[in-house]
């Protein structure tokens, strides 16, 4: 049957016309569903969009910084309150892409796809769900770890500002460049207090089905100095708990190979 | 940055032209900057329907039955085509050149022999109810062991991938699975090397990923006839094999095309055009039918494997005396043109070097995968990177500069190759050279001072005794007379062949003479050397 | 069924009729007339449909037609003022920036998206601007050469 | 830690295809003010061939570049070509052309001596829209003129018909004798690169070649083709394939965010020479760039790696993870004698 587009004027109504139609995917972006759609993905017969301000808004400020899932990649780089997510949005397609790209749709991008998702969980980020019934939160770890089962429509994502700027590194690997899909991407959330690491979290992307945390790294730099025996136990525990694609960019052998070497970059700061 | 080097040579032209060798701007820039270039998909008809084909999701099975009833009853369908359908199902590219058996449906009907081959085509009002009626067309298949490895593929009791060609080689000259080289004696040459050295290369299959996928737009014109838009790199060949395909006299079709956004091989193989034609034909509508990208990245035909075997006999003092080539060229699962690849590449062997044993069998290999097709350079361009990586490491073995290595071995005017012509209006020699003063990579003088108008011919012009397969000699031929390609300046006596030259790194101070550079040649006779003028050579009985 | 669609293209109006998850690139050309934009690929990773949408660049293939209702759209087609060509088409034309020609309308518009926020980009900033455009032909260096000539900036850090 | 490497390597290049014979066809003709249309079907996908031909037509006719124009291609009105494949289109469909151009030169010449009352053995063209007596450059008259007398006055027909066929070759099944083509090009290319020993990546440093393809028929298009058809051989090289882990038929790329081509930001700079050594059957002794600008590329870049590291790939395309696992097996980077 032909699609048929539906447009809403609140967040509410439009998870209600998610929850109501198997069919129904909603429309942000576009990367994901117009693409489905021009590939002939006959499982797709309504198209849901929601024009309610509160979906593009960002409020960045105080401590906690929540963005409308709606939110695009350009928004975040035009945003100066945003500067330590600059390079995180830099790193999604091109300047195109980066129009249209929404938070919201890249924390449901297959891997290797996803990498400012990765940026998220290293922020230790919280989702807000809009059910058709008023909404939920859901920590973006739990979200991520049943992601094709989850219902209700993301309304926006709120996570934590760098405790100084130099506290968050990002770094994504690809094979073309500027633009190329990640190999793997590396985010790391880094407090210092009194010279040692309080409160890490390093989240990686492309190194399993979702973004993935990863604590083993946590453990080995929580409370240390960042000298390099620190360095050297993170990058002993890189490669723990991850569960690399083969894809047409990489094998699952060199992904695991390059998480150490990268890791051992970031964290030292090399280029 | 380009320089335009004309000392070089320059004895040999004439540059006293009007519009050649200017930098004119391009007749079709300003479309293209416009945005008004036209290409096949911006021909809007009024009625356009459009084609989507239903291709195979295994790389090699039985079809047991094919089920539209469903398809025929969607939205929007206004025709479904069965291989039946097709007036000739059965066509390979090259019969238009009488080279090879047609050995490739349109739409498959008893097997499909590679994932994503065209089994159905569904015709309808939009690209979506044509979508929506592919996926209720039901195909029952009994799955086949496939074959994906070139050298699995040729050994006995492998599966079948072609039966009309059921060793799953192309059939050369009605009698043999591979095309054949042979110059002089190569087992001979290995016997008395100083260094002999066999190697492995692998050419991986390339997709032309023109920005412009493969497709075209079929119309119903005046008096009967029917106005193709198309991509094709080749108008006539597209027209000849649609009209072979449609059993229709070709002045039934008009094609269009010319314009055309990137094609590098990827679109000589008339992908589209003979159904699309025929959906317009059978619905009485102009029919478009475009490959998405994914089905031209997956489906459209790549630039096909190669597996090369190189083995070489090489002397200390840098001669390369025999060079041994066996290939296999992937084809996929039908012909298309690897059979005429592999016969470029058997004239290929050895490259821009004069070799005096040299042996190569070439291989047009079918697997369980995508028909590889034409791609710029192809069956040169994976044999070019296995002779210049052995190259390189022959250099290495013997210790001797790669560049100079290059200019000792390469092929000058006068030479015999090893298909049996004469080397003529050669110039690698000049390349090395002023690629290494560009790089600034030092080679000696004599190097430097060397020519490819001098020091070949004589001897080096000669047909050596050749064994051929089976204990058989073909005689050796001595050096051919003159021919027509020869210049005023072939007058002074040819020089000797250059000597070996011992590699520096055994015994540097020792510089052995070199032929002297040739003498400044007769300033050219006025006219006589106009571009125009040296036509008249061309046409005629000119032997090549 | 059929959707109605009001935008303003090149700075005129336009009402045209879609079909329900109709994209912005089949509005265009099938729609509006405007054969500018190019299908590449219906994915998102080409660039040969790029347009400007109020003055940002868009992908018209997974633009979803409907909402660009009541907003502005810019395609090659719409570069020229009058007959006088745009100084990047001008400029793609002195570099020999175009072989086939196919990426060039949505390389202009990628281009230009650029040179209409930061007149004088470095070579760095031309090479992020065009990122998500394919070229097959050129090898990408007369395209960056041109963008640079257009700005009248020929550094070439 | 990162290596430098330079590499080479030197080719021919057979110019067009040799099977079944290769003819191309072409039509030049005059409307009634002296403006000429060459009408071919030949193809143009980038490579110039409605240009390239464009000043061919006009060096032969003796006219400027503005008053010639190329319609191609349409199968009503085109006279057959095989085709825009094996670098064939300058050199095949260029000599049509120039014949085509030739014969219908001879008639424009034979309508001006008519006018001038001259011997057309005594005309010569200018190459403005002139013809003029030989010494005698005030005794002229436009082609405009001679066309206009041509059609109303003298009832000729100023046009020309043009055929170029290299005939066909046998293949001889036991020694493989063959004329495969009639002239070849020929280049060498300089590589060095820059190769990443902790992770196998290859980053392009620059390039250096020199090509001899006979004659640039346009320096500017020559180029195009050179600089892309590198472009292309570096990703050859390098990056591209749709079959990652051949033979095995998985993990193809769906679109241009898998299949890997350099970026823009991957290119480096490319230094070219070009010599030409006209080929005694090219049309003003042009051969054929389009497919051997990218051939040296792929060995040139393999050896310059080897030259950095010691290691040898010999299977495209020359992945991270090829150089890596190289690396390690030779128990790290083995640089060679720097050049």
């Amino acid at each position: 049957m032909p699609i048929t587009v539906k447009t809403f004027a609140s967040l509410g109504e439009a998870a209600s016309a998610l929850a109501s139609d198997r069919d129904a995917r909603f429309l942000a972006g576009g990367t994901l569903v117009m693409r489905a759609i021009n590939e002939g993905d006959t499982s797709l017969s309504t198209v849901v969009r929601s024009t309610d301000r509160s979906f593009v808004e960002i409020r960045p400020a105080g401590a906690r910084v929540t963005l409308g899932a709606g939110v695009t990649m350009a928004q975040i780089m035009a945003n100066r309150e945003l500067a330590f997510l600059h390079p995180v949005a830099r790193a999604v397609g091109g300047p195109a892409i980066r129009n249209m790209a929404t938070v919201g749709g890249n924390l449901f991008a297959p891997s290797p796809y996803g990498d400012f998702t990765a940026a998220l969980l290293a922020l230790d980020a919280t989702l807000s769900m809009q059910g058709s019934y008023g909404g939920r939160e859901t920590p973006l770890e739990e979200f991520l770890a049943n992601r094709e089962r989850n219902s209700g429509l993301m309304a926006s994502v709120t996570f934590n500002r760098p405790a100084t700027p130099e506290a968050f590194r990002f770094r994504k690997v690809a094979r073309v460049k500027p633009k190329g899909i990640s190999i793997l991407s590396i985010a790391a959330h880094l407090p210092m207090k009194g010279g040692r690491v309080a409160g890490a979290r390093v989240a990686y992307g492309a190194m399993a089905p979702t973004p993935i945390r990863a604590k083993a790294v946590e453990r080995a730099l929580e409370g240390r100095a960042l000298d390099e025996s620190t360095i050297s136990s993170a990058i002993g525990a890189a490669a723990e708990g991850t569960s690399p694609a083969t894809d047409a960019i990489a094998s699952a052998w060199y992904r695991r190979e390059m998480i150490a070497v990268h890791l051992k970059r970031l964290l030292a700061g090399t280029p | 940055m380009l320089e335009l080097r004309k000392e070089i040579f320059a004895d040999e032209r004439d540059d006293n032209l009007n519009e050649i060798g200017k930098p004119t701007q391009r007749q079709d820039m300003i479309g293209h900057v416009t945005g008004n270039t036209a290409f096949f998909d911006d021909h809007k008809l009024a009625g356009l329907l459009h084609l989507k084909v239903l291709r195979s999701p295994h790389h090699h099975a039985r079809i047991r039955r094919i089920d539209t009833s469903d398809a025929e009853r969607s939205a929007g369908v206004r025709r479904v085509i069965r291989g039946g359908d097709v007036p000739r199902n059965l066509n390979t590219l090259l019969s238009l050149l009488n080279f090879g058996k047609d050995d490739e449906p349109s739409l498959a009907t008893d097997k499909v022999r590679y994932r994503g081959e065209p089994i159905i085509a569904i015709v309808a009002n939009t690209e979506r109810e044509a979508f929506e009626a592919l996926a209720k067309v039901r195909v029952d298949y009994d799955p086949l062991t496939p074959v994906f490895d070139v050298e699995e593929a040729i050994k006995p009791g492998a599966p079948v991938v072609n039966e009309t060609y059921p060793k799953n080689t192309f059939e050369y000259h009605g009698k043999y699975d591979h095309q054949k080289l042979r110059f002089g004696d190569v087992e001979q040459a290995f016997a008395q090397a100083d260094h002999v050295l066999e190697q492995r290369y692998q050419m991986s299959p390339i997709e032309h990923a023109s920005t412009e996928t493969n497709g075209s737009i079929a119309a119903p014109e005046t008096n009967g006839r029917f106005v193709v838009y198309t991509c094709a790199q080749g108008l006539f060949f597209s027209l000849d094999t649609t009209a072979k395909i449609l059993d229709v006299q070709s002045n039934k079709l008009h094609f269009i095309g010319g314009t055309v956004g990137g094609g590098f091989g990827g679109k000589v193989d008339s992908l589209t055009e003979p159904l699309a034609t025929l959906a317009s034909m059978l619905t009485g509508r102009p029919v478009r039918y475009v490959l998405g990208r994914e089905e031209e990245m997956q489906f459209g035909s790549p630039r096909g494997a190669e597996r090369i075997y190189v083995k070489d006999a090489v002397m200390k003092d840098g001669r390369l005396t025999a060079r041994k080539v066996r290939s296999y060229l992937d084809s996929g699962a039908y012909t298309r043109l690897s059979s005429y690849a592999v016969i470029k590449c058997a004239a290929h062997i050895p490259g821009p070097y004069t070799v005096p044993n040299v042996h190569a069998d070439i291989y047009c290999v079918y697997t369980n995968r995508v028909p590889a097709t034409a791609m710029r350079g192809f069956g040169v361009t994976a044999v070019d990177f296995a002779i210049e990586c052995q190259m390189d490491k022959l250099a290495h073995l013997i210790g001797m500069d790669p560049m100079e290595f290059r200019i000792l071995n390469a092929y000058r005017d006068g030479d015999m190759k090893a298909h049996r012509r004469e080397a003529k209006n050669t110039a690698l020699i000049e390349c090395v050279q002023v690629a290494a003063e560009k790089a600034k990579w030092p080679i000696r003088e004599e190097f430097k001072r060397m020519s490819s108008r001098v020091g070949g011919g004589g001897a080096r012009a000669a047909i050596p005794q050749t064994r051929l397969d089976g204990g058989a000699q073909a005689p050796a031929r001595p050096a051919p007379q003159r021919t027509s390609y020869d210049r005023p300046l072939a007058a002074s006596p040819p020089a000797p062949a250059p000597q070996p030259i011992r590699p520096a790194s055994l015994e540097p101070q020792r510089t052995p003479s070199q032929p002297p550079p040739p003498a400044p040649p007769p300033s050219p006779v006025p006219g006589a050397q106009h571009g125009a003028a040296r036509f008249s050579s061309v046409f005629g009985t000119r032997r090549r | 069924m059929k959707t109605p669609v009001q935008f303003r293209h090149n700075g005129s109006d336009v009402a045209v009729f879609v079909d329900g998850g109709a994209s912005l690139l089949m509005a265009l050309r099938d729609g509006v007339g405007d054969t500018s934009p190019k299908f590449g690929c219906g994915q998102g990773t080409c660039g040969v449909c790029s347009v400007l949408i109020d003055g940002e660049l868009h992908l018209s293939c997974i633009t979803l037609a409907e909402s660009v209702a009541g907003r502005s759209v810019e395609t090659a087609d719409g570069l020229k003022a009058g007959a006088s060509l745009h100084p990047l088409q001008t400029a793609f034309m002195e570099n020999f920036a175009a072989q086939c020609g196919f990426c060039t309308p949505g390389m202009l518009m990628a281009a230009k998206a650029l040179l209409d926020r930061n007149p004088a980009p470095t070579r760095a900033e031309v090479v992020e601007a065009i990122s998500g455009n394919i070229c097959r032909c050129t090898g990408y260096e007369p395209i960056i050469n041109a963008v640079l000539a257009a700005a009248g900036n020929r550094q070439r850090a | 830690m990162k290596h430098r490497g330079k590499g080479m390597a030197s080719i021919n290049y057979p110019i067009g295809m040799n099977l079944g014979g290769d003819p191309s066809q072409a039509l030049v003709h005059s409307n009634p003010t002296g403006k000429f249309t060459v009408a071919l079907s030949a193809i143009d996908l980038g490579q110039g061939m409605k240009s390239v031909t464009r000043q061919i037509a006009a060096e032969t006719l003796g006219v400027p570049v503005e008053d010639v124009y190329v319609d191609t291609a349409d199968s009503d009105t085109g006279p057959h070509d095989m085709g825009s494949f094996a670098s064939r289109g300058t050199h095949r469909v260029g000599n049509a052309v120039a014949v085509a151009a030739r014969e219908a030169r001879g008639v424009m010449m034979e309508a001006a001596a008519e006018e001038l009352e001259v011997n057309a053995s005594d005309l010569e063209t200018d190459g403005k829209g002139n013809i003029h007596v030989k010494g005698a450059p005030h005794r002229k008259i436009s082609t405009k003129d001679v066309a206009i007398a041509a059609q109303f006055k003298q009832g000729k027909t100023i046009a020309g018909r043009g055929i170029f066929l290299v005939p066909l070759s046998e293949v001889d099944p036991e020694t493989g004798e063959m004329s495969p083509a009639t002239c070849y090009a020929h280049a060498c290319l300089v590589a060095e690169v820059e190769v990443d020993d902790e992770t196998g990546e290859v980053a392009m440093v620059r390039m250096d070649s020199a090509y001899e393809l006979g004659r640039a028929l346009n320096p500017k298009m020559v180029e195009q083709q050179l600089v892309g058809g590198a472009w292309m051989g570096v990703s050859h090289a390098l990056y591209e394939t749709p079959e990652p882990y051949y033979p095995e038929p998985t993990h193809g790329p769906r679109d241009f965010n898998e299949y890997a081509m350099p970026g823009p930001g991957d290119i480096c700079p490319h230094d070219i020479a070009v010599l030409e050594r006209p080929a005694p059957d090219g049309p003003f002794g042009a051969k054929g760039p389009g497919e051997m600008c990218a051939n040296p590329v792929l060995p040139a870049v393999a050896n310059a790696i080897f030259n950095a590291v010691g290691v040898r790939i010999d299977d495209l395309p020359i992945t991270p993870e090829k150089v890596l696992r190289a690396i390690r097996q030779q128990g790290g980077a083995k640089p060679q004698a720097r050049r």
